[in-house]
């Protein structure tokens, strides 16, 4: 059976030519970039490329900027409550939204909970965008810290970052996003943006998993989240992943390299999907907006139907997608990103994302178009919910 | 994840649709939850002659419900209430920790349509 | 130029078989484990399966007592700040020694300062050996969490870790063991040592860096240290690095069954090179005890001579080693852990670290006893310190 | 880590080892610093004739001493007090930024041990 893969917002297959970059650290430079011999020193050389990698695809001011952590979701501990305790002596107040990622939830979660933080969770409007005037309003005489994503992970929302960090420069708010979405699949600029700290994984873009990086504007304070040697300018302890941060490396490189024809390539098949969707299928509904939004993301509601049954009847025929997303999978609980956008419990358990990769082709999207009408009646006419 | 029997019925689901003038009928469950079961069945001599189903809901929802309507057609209404949870979830293999909600989902439904055509003979028959 | 790698206590080389059994996670079975659909499932039996190498490897009850992290560091901060936090309303007392490595140190000082807990660090004696007494003896009404480690990573030390665990327990003391050292590399039972939780990290015995493990007994609480998605049992958020946990499991797997002639090998060729030092350089003094070291552990210091030197100089003959460990070089503080058996500061700049892997040989072994004299008496001979 | 001009210096260090009857002498730094380093100078015509270091410390502290020994071999003592750190260090093409302390520790020593000959000549002058 064909397979097609439109999982590509949970994770993405590892590009042959990065697996091959990272391949001499695993078995030849393999020393510990920390140590003075040779195997070390060829570690390093190739660590410290990798930082200047990433240091150009979202245009840091210098290598130094790029701290190399575990993926996005320690990236977003690193900012969130690295932040919030550096900074705990000025105020303990935080906002963010309250259609964030788990990994920025749930350390403001904690903060709160076990820390005595103050979170502020914005709502956002039915399209998944965090008003600036709502923004504005929340910052408070003890706000040290805001973290607003650059783009929704479950509905593709872009939200327009660089208005928030205006306005928090002119209160003193350190201005985190987490852009895990975003780097190497969208132009990013970190100085155009105006962000003190930017969240990034590679295993989003073509990268090996495990491997992401937190980009922290030089003078920004935070504390370490992983406690322990000096490594990473003292900021992360650990022997750092030297393959994985090579293939990080390899990655931002060939985004770079490759970044129009890649947001080309993905809005046209994402708009064909839309499209698509929309004129075969009776009662859908989009979720996020139709142009400002992630260039491989399509993101429905089905009404009358359970998103998991979608899910398994694709896959029987070898698509595999997801309902919202991949960490919550196992849940039971629907989608604070559905619901956050004002969708109904009952929607929101009905919905499927369709992530679009670099691999996928037109006729990739034609099979699905194919196929998803079938599967979205059969399932109706299952259900006590539809009657027609 | 699923059993190649949840797979099965999830698939080939047995005894789906609606049922004109069912003898007794429920529905169970709620949106909010994300499962939704409707059980509708028809009595002959005290045993389950028919039994349809319809399910909103994920892959063990609708196995569990297809999986019982096939337990039970043809058993008399005792035998019936007598079928439990777990023996829904053991006819199909086991189901994920996280779905065995599911399987009690099926069982309530399943009693309550027997209940309900107990209610309406009863009213028939007080009537 | 033969290159001799006698560093494996840093980081080790990932073995050719460990990478090819990554490389399908990287490039074919590139799902997310999270995920329902067949890509999903497909990574999701690779990590399942490695879960339970690991737990072989250590004999815990059951697969889920093993927490995959991101390495030793993380595996120690879940630990150690983990427990910590989930304990505080018990007690907010913490007993370490002061010779551990500083993935618990740094967690430790962190909880102390930031978290008003109270640690004890317990002192050791000469041979880097923390006494039962002085364990015992720390014990108090609000101690909630003990961490000693297995073996110490620079002198090679092994700490008597089943008498400490006893003692613990009966004062329902949670007992935390990093076994970074160990694991893989000696035999490991965590119900025999009757340990409540234990670090291990893939890249010290021929897995990949980027990996590792925490064993946490069932019943046992800790907060999550990573916080986001729902992964292990909600204790460790972020997409899992399939590949890097297939390379653990994988070692995990050939560590059992080659540990008998892996323990022999190393010992061999140790206490040759102790031997051949102590024989062929005058005025040399061996840190750590003979016997009860890690088998691969040789660790001395040479009076009157400057360590980072002596690496210097075997590196220009192809011999990678070290001095204290990887993480601190690049500090110029003298290892805590020299200071802490009680070595003069001059004697703690002049030490060396050669740590043997499986790799090594005997001639490996008499090409060291061949240069190093020389480079020693070179060395002594520019020194102001030496007067012979 | 380390430039080829300090790896030379480090590998072949010029004027290394004691010197009999020197005219200055200096020793800087100390064992719970890592670095300690010995400089002996012979002066004649107010020129540095002679220079001889030794040096317990790392690759850029030797490099250093030896880099300044070099350096001052033949200058006027005003010349030799004139070189700063950072002129050991450019001269060495750079020193990691954990290291540029150990440029300090030779000039240092070069300094003391100037002082130490004008002590000596005074002492000799007014005795
Ligand atoms: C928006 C967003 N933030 C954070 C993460 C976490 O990244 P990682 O899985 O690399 O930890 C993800 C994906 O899982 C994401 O989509
Ligand atoms: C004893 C010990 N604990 C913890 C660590 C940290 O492990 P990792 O580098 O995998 O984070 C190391 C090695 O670096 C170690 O030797």
């Amino acid at each position: 059976m064909k397979r097609i893969y439109l999982d590509n917002g949970a994770t993405t297959p590892t590009h042959p030519e990065a697996l091959k970059a990272m391949e001499p650290l695993f078995t030849q430079k393999y020393g510990n970039p920390s140590s003075i011999h040779s195997f070390g020193q060829e570690a390093k050389v190739a660590v410290d490329s990798a930082r200047e990698d990433v240091q150009k695809l979202i245009n840091a001011r210098s290598p130094e900027e790029i701290i190399f952590t575990s993926g996005g979701t320690e990236a977003n501990n690193l900012a969130v409550i690295g932040a919030a305790m550096a900074g705990k002596k000025r105020g303990k107040h935080i906002i963010t939204s309250k259609i964030e990622h788990h990994a920025v939830l749930h350390p403001c979660e904690y903060l709160e909970k076990e820390l005595d933080f103050q979170v502020t969770y914005l709502p956002v409007d039915e399209k998944g965008r965090v008003h600036i005037d709502d923004f504005k309003g929340a910052i408070k005489e003890d706000t040290i810290l805001a973290s607003i994503m650059m783009a929704n992970n479950e509905i593709g929302t872009l939200q327009p970052v660089k208005e928030f960090t205006v306005a928090a420069r002119e209160s003193d708010v350190v201005f985190h996003t987490d852009a895990v979405q975003v780097a190497g699949t969208m132009p990013l600029d970190v100085q155009e943006l105006g962000v003190d700290m930017l969240s990034m994984s590679a295993h989003k873009f073509n990268g090996p998993n495990g491997v992401g990086a937190l980009y922290l504007r030089k003078g920004v304070k935070v504390h370490p989240h992983m406690h322990g040697g000096g490594q990473e300018n003292k900021l992360r302890g650990s022997t750092h992943n030297t393959p994985g941060i090579v293939g990080l490396g390899w990655v931002c490189r060939y985004a770079r390299e490759t970044m129009d024809e890649k947001v080309k390539h993905l809005e046209e098949l994402r708009d064909m999907l839309i499209e698509g969707i929309e004129e075969r299928i009776p009662e859908t509904i989009l979720n996020g907006p139709r142009r400002e939004r992630l260039p491989g993301n399509v993101h429905f509601c089905f009404p009358y139907i359970e998103g998991e049954a979608i899910l398994l009847n694709l896959d029987l025929k070898g698509i595999a997608a997801s309902s919202g997303s991949a960490c919550t999978s196992g849940s039971l609980a629907p989608s604070h990103v559905l619901l956050g956008i004002g969708r109904s419990h009952e929607l929101a358990h009905g919905s499927l994302r369709l992530t679009l990769g670099i691999d996928n082709t037109q006729e990739d999207v034609e099979y699905v178009l194919q196929v998803l009408p079938e599967i979205v009646q059969k399932l109706r006419d299952m259900s006590p919910l539809y009657n027609k | 994840m699923y059993s190649d029997k949840v797979m099965d019925h999830f698939t080939n689901p047995r005894n789906m649709g609606k049922m004109e003038n069912p003898h007794g009928e429920s529905q169970v469950g709620n949106p909010t939850c994300g499962d939704i079961m409707k059980i509708a069945i028809k009595v002959e001599d005290n045993r389950i002659k028919d039994i349809k189903f319809q399910t909103f809901g994920c892959g063990a929802a609708v196995a569990t419900s297809s999986m019982i309507t096939e337990m039970v057609k043809g058993k008399t209404l005792d035998e019936a209430m007598g079928i439990s949870n777990k023996a829904v979830a053991e006819a199909l293999d086991g189901l994920p920790p996280v779905k065995m909600h599911c399987s009690n989902l099926a069982a309530e439904a399943l009693h309550k349509a027997i209940e309900d055509y107990k209610q309406r003979k009863k009213g028939k028959e007080e009537g």
